[in-house]
């Protein structure tokens, strides 16, 4: 079977990609599906590592999944939250740029 | 308890005031009445028993007030003090003379709080609570540019005492003390290595430098008298506020002996800078606050000089002669309230020949001022006297050169009243009120009680002075050159060596234990 | 695999927390059938009350000796996690009343804001008292969810939208990180719970002690986003200006107290047994926030502004505390009490001087106001001087109990930075009192009375003096009864 | 009998009511009860010295009243207490009967003042403080007189204050007095460091014990003659009496004449055991005092003032006395302080009638022949003048020729040139007789120069002016008989005052030497006064007419230009320090701390607000940057493992 540290890498690298993209995307739907990308990376790792403590035996490795379980859940309540605000915000000026979102400052 | 009393009763005073509102009946009274019944409440402090609860058990932080010698006088001196000038803000300050008032009892109390406090958190607290009250009196009521000097006593203070703060917290945890008590504290600091006394001694000695006054962070006192409320009662709270040479004395030094050991001369060098410095910078001045405000920075250095030169005397005379500037400085600013009662100015140029039509106000300014540039016979003289020669037992140059600054307060003095006072009238004025000569009449009498008198309290304050003073075995070296090879009979009484000493590090030590040969 | 034999479960430990959910559900559904929202806040107080009493009855059992934790040690209830309970249901009360006249003044009185509340304020115990990674981000998740929607509370003003929106993704992001900690931490040590991660680490033969620091270090930078320490504040000057007075008023103490309790149960228990570097990176992320807050709001001209700075500048001062560890979990839990009350009474007072939009937050505001509301103005002199530190009130002694656990842990440098940086506090702090006392008035105030936001502001404003004057007594509570996992 | 002397501890405490009274009460008292009220209580204190000195006779030991405690300070421990010795009561008699004399005089002089009242209250206090100066049993008690005559002169001297020049003067006094008070403190500091004590009593009892010319010894030598130069107007410190005249005249005739100015003398007596270890310092005494009494008779010649000649003759004749003491001779420096006060009070008070008469003109220039209109005062200030020439017979004759004899044979001047100082003070004996030739022909003889409306009402003093001149004559003439020439005959003060003085070792002369030094003494008197005669009489001062505008007259008219260089040297460079202390300090020290301080905090501040862009993005980024750092760390340290 695939050692686990080849999901642990992809992991990272998704987590990576998801850093990326919050960076360098204007829309906030966009930075917010990155952001989506990073908990999925997280994800997997926590599943991967759950395996590996299964392999060894561990009773621990039970937890890893749960974890994951309410990881999604958590994520999609962002999502319901995150989606409302922006709403909001794209009824009262037709525009999803995050960098307009600016005036405060200093 | 009395010491309580003697910081609760301003304090409640000063609510009871505050709450008043600014009916100036009220200000008169409760502030007459306060002030009054504090300065009874103090002459029963000395001897009497302390209070010492725990106040943060978890810290070693504990509410203990005992009036020690030198804080006992020097309370005493600043109640008396306090009288005239809670009369004087109460009937000069033009609108709202309650909430001035309320201010300056805040102040009183918060000062005996540093004069009794034994606690050094407490010792800290009382310190900055008396820097609250004063920077209102300046920004609430002070002259045009008084923003500017608000915020440079600000920084100035808050710069030091916050820096001061940080060796305070440090010493117990450094040194494994009980507790933040004096007592605790004298115990364990010899576990301290030197070095460590050395950072934490420059902790302090910056917060209590900019207190003493020390060149150069004395710019603050300047603007702070410049720019403070005419009536000058404010700048006599200021004057009492002086406290950096009694925090020097009652704690920096001999909690951290072998800091001082390094610092020490560095402190006695500038001190004896401000000391001609100011003098010298006094002499140049034509605004009578400015002028005054110089004058006491140089009486600051010489405290100073005293309390660096580590000599029993000197120690005595050091703080002997903050308790006797409380009075002439204090007196001094007065005066020139009064003065500017009648000309609206502080500006010398302005006066000249008042001796004409007020000649008894002219007399009793020129009393104040001999006493404060240390005519023999008067309040400050012994204080001087003793800083100097104390000093000069140990470090003659220093002492000399400090000395040479009486030559300057001699200038500046006579200058004052000549251009105050002396030559052709221009227009007369009104001669000393009898608001005004009941004003100064407490301070008359201080002077002369302290100047004819000094004997009583310079042996309380020595009780103190011991804990800290030098081994004098060293100041005989001088003598020993002179002395014929065959032991000459000692002179009528015995040299120095007979000053007290112990053995270092000998456990738990009292107040009041005789340290001076070790520490 | 097999599930672990006997679950403890101790509903008592749970008595606060589901009183104020059970409080926040009620009140939602409530607020279905209501315009405005002051029947709501009366509901919410009331559950707020019965969770402070399930809170005292709790205490009362730990000093009687009941377990104080539950699912073995993943839900704690010992002495640190109550008395910063209280702290939060402090805030949470202060927060409601403050709001309770602001909202209709500012017509933003919907009704399910205090349920918001109130869901907020469940999260923040959850994370208060959470025992392991999971729990607490659940609890973070809980409050936070609700704090970005009330910080876009104002529809249609564009700084409430923009700070809930870079809040929202900011808070996001960095529950990302967390998120990946944790999973990193699982990956080393096989669990989530703070006492079998340490066990693990301290276990012979540890095999990925870099693995787990650096999942320590990345849940650190999730818990120092929401403490707001740089660099990882940015967030909260901007969502602070931005949010109504009354969220941005909640915001700045209860969110703040969770944060760091969650961190400082962290920092005692599990960090020790990490890598020592990352405590080295948390102090260095600790002098930073000082210095950055405090220079920033120098130079501010708002009022609001500048107490948002202040408020990344005391997440400075906590962070001490938090370096000192196991030693500084009083002082955290005291600092915040202190911290929670005069941050709320400035906060009130501002609101009360200040326009319906929260525009007009300039120190010009403050011109006069001693002559004009002296009350007022004497309160705010009151908190601006503790926050500032002044003796003998509530912010003092706090400094004192932080910078002592600071240096008796060894952070001289720390602390003398703190200092420094406080004398800067100072002057801006003061800055208000001049303003308030020594200038003459500029503007017209608006003539707008909340008894509500009195008596948050008497109340804080004893709290305040009596803290100052009374150190021992809250001290004495923080610091008896058990801490569990403090000890290990 | 002894009992007696106690009570003289009163006297000082008698001048103090008499002041206080004068200062609350005297404004509403009127003419001229504030002056007998004065005059009553130093007539007391007269009375009290009087008892003294009876009591003293048995005694050689003085008697120590000690009052109270005053300073402490380790080992340091000051009473405020009296020595009542014969030295001390004998100055005591001087300023309580010349005090008494000058006192009433002034209750004419000053008649019709409107300050009446406080120059009175002024004079007591003086009369207070000389009093605690000499009867001081410690040297901080005797510095409190020694700073309070100090404090009195200077109000004294500018008594009338509205004229600006007056209170310039006092002012100067002042503060040439403090630069003498800090020798004085200064010397107080080592006298303590090397006697452990302040108490003048033990001070002269250990120092026979210390080592003979001990560095120590001289160095407190030197210093108290700082002090006593200060007082007692000596080289460099000489500069102020002349301007003091500006002062009324019974007070220069008090103050700057007979007492205060004589304190130095009396403190290097009263500390004479010191002196008598330290030859040095002793030598540095007596040639000071013999150049200032050389140049300060240079100086009299070319003044036309009537008060300003007499105020140098002063500074001359204290420098005689400080010669004495400086060699040693204890008992002569104080008995010419005796004469002294006699016959220079004489002068001055004379001089006062004559401006009382001429409507306060005091050119000599403008005067002339009042002898003949003003008999008494004629006469009065001639014997006056005898007396101060040294003419045989009269005071001034004995005392001079005791200091003379005493520089040439002193045991502490050998090596020490002491036989140099016999010649200059010799020579300035000469000078003496003719500047005061001079003097006395300038006013009272020769044909008048006085202006119409003035001469129109000059007229003799009232009596209570003249009966104290006539007094003084008297005692002019009389005290000098107190101190014969002990070669052959009775000394009387010699024998009271040598047992409260410390013994120094004089070779004694052969009567024959001493008949022989008398003689020439007395030619250089001759020459002197011949000299005076031929120029003013007989050539109508023509010869000097000749030499006015030479640079002998000017160095003689600007004393040798101290004044002038002082005024460069302190006044002008001392404004410049202290202009620029001021400047600095307001421009660059405090400028300096705040804009240092302040500038670099809000610059700092602008750099943290410039971090806050307001792009959300931007803040990711630095949290990224944040997780780097934290990645990259943990990197390192695992590569470094």
């Amino acid at each position: 079977m695939v050692p686990t540290p080849y999901y642990v890498a992809l992991g990272a690298v998704l987590l990576s990609i998801g850093m990326v993209g919050v960076l360098t995307r204007r829309s906030a739907i966009m930075m917010f599906l990155s952001i989506e990308l990073m908990l999925n990376a997280a994800n997997l790792t926590i599943v991967a590592y759950a395996r590996q403590w299964a392999a060894q035996g561990v009773d621990a490795a039970i937890s890893g999944q749960a974890a994951v379980f309410i990881i999604l859940a958590i994520a999609a309540a962002e999502v319901a939250v995150g989606l409302g605000i922006l709403v909001a915000i794209f009824r009262h000026r037709v525009s999803t740029d995050v960098d307009e979102l600016s005036e405060v400052r200093l | 308890m009395i010491a309580l009393f003697v910081v609760l009763v301003p304090v409640v005073f000063a609510v009871v005031t505050g709450l008043a509102g600014s009916r100036r009946v009220a200000a008169v009274g409760f502030g007459l009445v306060s002030t009054l019944t504090t300065f009874v409440l103090t002459l029963f402090l000395p001897g009497s028993a302390g209070i010492s609860t725990p106040w943060i058990p978890g810290l070693g932080v504990t509410f203990t007030l005992e009036p020690t010698g030198a804080g006992s006088v020097l309370t005493i001196v600043a109640a008396l003090a306090m009288i005239p000038t809670a009369l004087m803000a109460a009937r000069r300050v033009e609108e709202g003379p309650g909430a001035f008032v309320a201010l300056l009892l805040l102040m009183q109390g918060a000062l005996a709080g540093i004069f009794l406090a034994r606690d050094l958190v407490l010792f800290y607290v009382a310190w900055e609570a008396a820097l609250i009250p004063s920077m209102l009196m300046l920004g609430a009521f002070g002259r045009d540019r008084r923003r500017a000097a608000v915020l440079k006593y600000l920084v100035y203070a808050i710069g030091g005492s916050f820096v001061m703060l940080i060796s305070i917290l440090a010493i117990r945890p450094l040194s494994g003390a009980a507790s933040y008590r004096f007592a605790d504290l004298i115990a364990a600091t010899p576990n301290l290595a030197g070095a460590t006394q050395v950072w934490l001694f420059i902790g302090l000695a910056i917060g209590m430098a900019v207190k003493l006054p020390l060149w150069p962070l004395h710019n603050w006192l300047i603007d702070f008298n410049e720019q403070n409320h005419p009536s000058g009662a404010a700048d006599v709270a200021g004057t009492l506020y002086k406290v950096g040479g009694f925090g020097f004395f009652a704690w920096a030094i001999p909690l951290l002996p072998l800091g001082m050991e390094r610092i020490g001369p560095i402190l006695l060098g500038l001190s004896v800078f401000t000391a001609l410095y100011g003098a010298l910078a006094a002499v140049a001045q034509t605004d009578m606050k400015r002028l005054l405000a110089y004058a006491s920075l140089s009486h600051m250095g010489i405290v100073g000089v005293g309390i660096f030169g580590l000599h029993l005397a000197g120690l005595n005379g050091a703080i002997f002669l903050l308790a006797a500037q409380m009075l002439s400085t204090g007196g001094l600013f007065l005066v020139s309230g009064m003065l500017f009662a009648r000309r609206n100015s502080f500006d010398l140029d302005r006066y000249g020949g008042l001796a004409r039509s007020a000649p008894a106000l002219a007399a009793l300014s020129l009393f104040v001022l001999f006493t404060f540039i240390g005519v023999p016979g008067l309040a400050n003289f012994p204080g001087e006297f003793l800083s100097l020669l104390g000093a000069y037992q140990l470090h003659p140059w220093a002492a000399a050169l400090a000395t040479l600054s009486v030559i300057v307060a001699g200038v500046y003095g006579v200058n004052f009243f000549q251009r105050l006072y002396q030559g052709e009238e221009r227009e007369p004025t009104r001669e000393i009120g009898a608001l005004e000569v009941f004003a100064l009449i407490p301070l008359v009498a201080g002077i002369l009680w302290l100047g004819i008198f000094p004997s009583p309290q310079l042996s309380r304050i020595e009780a103190q002075s011991q804990l800290i003073a030098a081994p004098a075995a060293t100041a005989t070296a001088e003598a020993s050159s002179a002395l014929a090879s065959v032991p000459a009979a000692p002179p009528a009484r015995p040299g120095d060596l007979l000053a007290p000493s112990a053995v270092p590090g000998e456990g738990p030590v009292a107040p009041d234990a005789p340290l001076g040969g070790s520490r | 695999m097999s599930f672990p034999p006997a679950i403890d479960f101790h509903w008592v430990n749970f008595g606060p927390v589901l009183a104020l959910l059970i409080t926040a559900a009620i009140t939602t559904l409530f607020a279905l059938f209501q315009r405005g929202g002051r029947s709501t806040a009366w509901l919410a107080m009331i559950g707020v009350a019965v969770a402070a009493a399930l809170n005292v009855n709790l205490f009362m059992l730990h000093r009687a000796g009941a377990a104080g934790s539950s699912f073995g040690l993943r839900f704690l209830a010992d002495t640190p996690a109550l008395s910063l309970d209280f702290v939060i249901l402090l805030g949470t009360v202060l927060a409601i009343l403050v709001s309770y006249d602001y909202l209709q003044r500012s017509d933003l009185d919907h009704p399910e804001y205090y349920p918001l509340i109130l869901y907020s304020a469940t999260g923040a115990m959850v994370m208060v008292a959470a025992g392991d990674l999971i729990t607490l981000l659940l609890g973070l998740e809980i409050m936070s969810l609700a704090v970005y929607v009330l910080s876009s509370w104002r529809q249609g003003a564009n700084e409430s939208e923009e700070a809930g929106m870079k809040y929202f993704l900011l808070g996001a992001f960095g529950s990302a990180i967390l998120i990946y900690g944790t999973a990193l931490t699982y990956g080393a040590t096989g669990s989530f719970v703070y006492a079998d991660i340490v066990s693990a680490m301290s276990a012979p033969g540890f095999a990925a002690p870099l693995l787990v620091t650096l999942g320590g270090a990345l849940v650190l930078v999730g818990l120092a986003f929401k403490a707001s320490i740089a660099p990882f504040h940015q967030w909260a000057p901007d969502a602070y200006t931005g949010a109504p007075t009354s969220v941005t008023t909640f915001m700045s103490v209860v969110i703040k107290t969770a944060a760091f309790a969650a961190l400082v149960r962290i920092a005692a228990t599990v960090f020790p047994g990490m890598e020592p570097w990352l405590m080295t990176t948390l102090s260095v992320l600790v002098g930073l926030t000082l210095v950055i807050g405090n220079l920033a709001a120098l130079l501010q001209t708002g009022v609001k502004r500048m107490l948002a700075y202040s408020a990344v500048a005391h997440a400075g001062y906590l962070g001490l505390a938090v370096l000192a560890g196991p030693h500084g979990v009083r002082a955290v839990a005291w600092y915040l009490a202190a911290y929670t009350l005069m941050n709320v009474g400035a906060f009130a007072v501002l609101m009360l001087v200040s326009d319906a939009n929260d525009r007009g937050d300039e120190l010009e505001r403050f011109a006069g106001l001693g002559r004009r509301r002296p009350a007022l103005a004497f309160a705010m002199t009151l908190f601006m001087l503790s926050l500032g530190g002044i003796p003998p009130l509530a912010g003092f002694m706090g400094k004192i109990l932080v910078f002592q656990a600071a240096i008796a842990s060894g952070y001289t440098v720390l602390a003398v930075i703190g200092i420094i940086t406080s004398v800067v506090a100072l002057v801006y702090y003061f800055r208000v009192i001049t303003y308030m006392y020594f200038r003459e008035p500029e503007y017209e105030l608006p003539a707008y009375r909340s008894s509500a936001a009195q008596v948050a502001i008497w109340a804080a404003a004893l709290g305040t003096v009596l803290m100052g004057l009374l150190p021992g007594w809250w001290y004495g509570l923080v610091s008896s009864g058990q801490q569990l996992l403090a000890r290990l | 009998m002894t009992a007696l002397v106690q009570w003289a501890a009163l006297a000082p405490l008698l001048a103090l009511a008499g002041s206080l009274i004068n200062a609350f009460f005297g404004r509403s008292l009127k003419e001229p009860a504030p002056g007998i009220i004065a005059s009553l209580m130093v007539a007391g204190g007269f009375v009290l010295s009087v008892l003294a000195f009876f009591g003293l006779q048995g005694s050689e030991h003085g008697v120590q009243v000690t009052l109270w405690h005053y300073l402490s300070g380790g080992s340091l421990s000051v009473d405020v207490g009296f020595m009542l010795d014969r030295l001390s009561v004998t100055m005591m008699l001087i300023i309580t009967g010349v005090g008494l004399l000058i006192h009433i005089y002034s209750i004419g002089y000053m008649h019709g003042d409107d300050g009446n009242s406080r120059y009175f209250a002024e004079l007591n206090l003086f009369i207070f403080a000389m009093l605690v100066l000499v009867m001081a049993s410690s040297f901080p008690l005797m510095f409190i007189g020694w700073e309070g005559v100090g404090v009195c002169s200077y109000l004294l001297i500018g008594f009338w204050y509205r004229d600006k020049a007056n209170p310039d003067a006092g002012r100067k006094a002042f503060i040439v007095n403090r630069v003498g008070d800090v020798g004085f403190l200064l010397a107080m500091f080592l006298t303590f460091k090397v006697f452990g004590t302040l108490d003048i009593a033990a001070v002269n009892a250990a120092a026979p014990g210390m080592l003979y010319g001990a560095g120590a010894l001289t160095a407190i030598g030197l210093l108290y003659l700082v002090g006593a130069a200060g007082k007692s107007a000596q080289l460099p410190l000489q500069v102020w009496l002349p301007d003091a005249m500006a002062g009324p005249t019974p007070v220069s005739a008090l103050i700057h004449a007979a007492t205060m100015v004589t304190a130095g003398v009396y403190l290097i007596a009263r500390i004479g055991a010191v002196y008598a270890m330290a030859p040095g310092a002793a030598g540095t005494v007596a040639w000071v005092g013999a150049i200032t009494a050389f140049i300060a008779a240079f100086a009299a010649f070319a003044q036309t003032d009537i008060k300003k000649i007499l105020a140098y003759s002063t500074i001359s004749q204290i420098g005689y006395m400080i010669a004495a003491v400086g060699a040693g001779a204890y008992w002569v420096g104080i008995f010419h302080v005796v004469t002294h006060a006699f016959f220079k009070a004489l002068l001055f008070l004379s001089a006062g009638s004559v401006i009382h008469a001429m409507s306060g003109e005091q050119d000599i220039r403008k005067m002339g022949g009042l002898g003949r209109r003003m008999k008494i005062t004629g006469v009065t200030a001639l014997i006056a003048t005898l007396a101060i020439s040294g003419v045989p017979f009269l005071a001034g004759f004995f005392s001079k020729d005791a200091i003379l004899s005493s520089t040439l044979t002193s045991g502490l001047l050998t090596g020490n040139g002491g036989d140099v100082l016999y010649v200059i003070l010799l020579v300035t004996a000469a000078m003496t007789a003719a500047y005061m030739f001079r003097w006395y022909y300038g006013i009272f003889a020769g044909e008048s120069r006085v202006d119409k409306h003035v001469s129109e009402h000059v007229h003799e003093s009232p009596a209570v002016m003249t009966w104290p001149l006539g007094i003084l004559a008297v005692g002019s003439v009389a005290v000098g008989y107190l101190g014969l020439p002990e070669f052959a005959f009775p000394n009387l003060i010699q024998r009271w005052l040598e047992p409260a003085t410390a013994a120094v070792d004089f070779n004694s002369l052969t009567a024959s030497a001493d008949w022989l030094l008398m003689g020439l003494s007395i030619v250089m008197v001759a020459i002197g006064i011949g000299v005076g005669w031929w120029i003013y009489h007989v050539r109508k001062g023509a010869p000097v007419a000749t030499l006015k505008d030479s640079t002998l007259a000017g160095a003689s008219r600007g004393a040798l230009g101290f004044d002038a260089l002082y005024r460069i040297l302190f006044v002008a460079s001392g404004e410049g320090v202290t202009g620029g202390i001021a400047t600095l300090d307001r421009d660059v020290v405090d400028r300096g701390m705040a804009g240092g301080g302040g500038g670099g905090t809000v610059l700092l501040g602008r750099l943290a607000r410039l971090l806050q862009s307001g792009f959300a993005r931007a803040y990711a980024f630095a949290m990224l940057l944040g997780v780097l750092t934290l990645v990259v760390v943990a990197a390192l340290t695992g590569v470094l493992k």
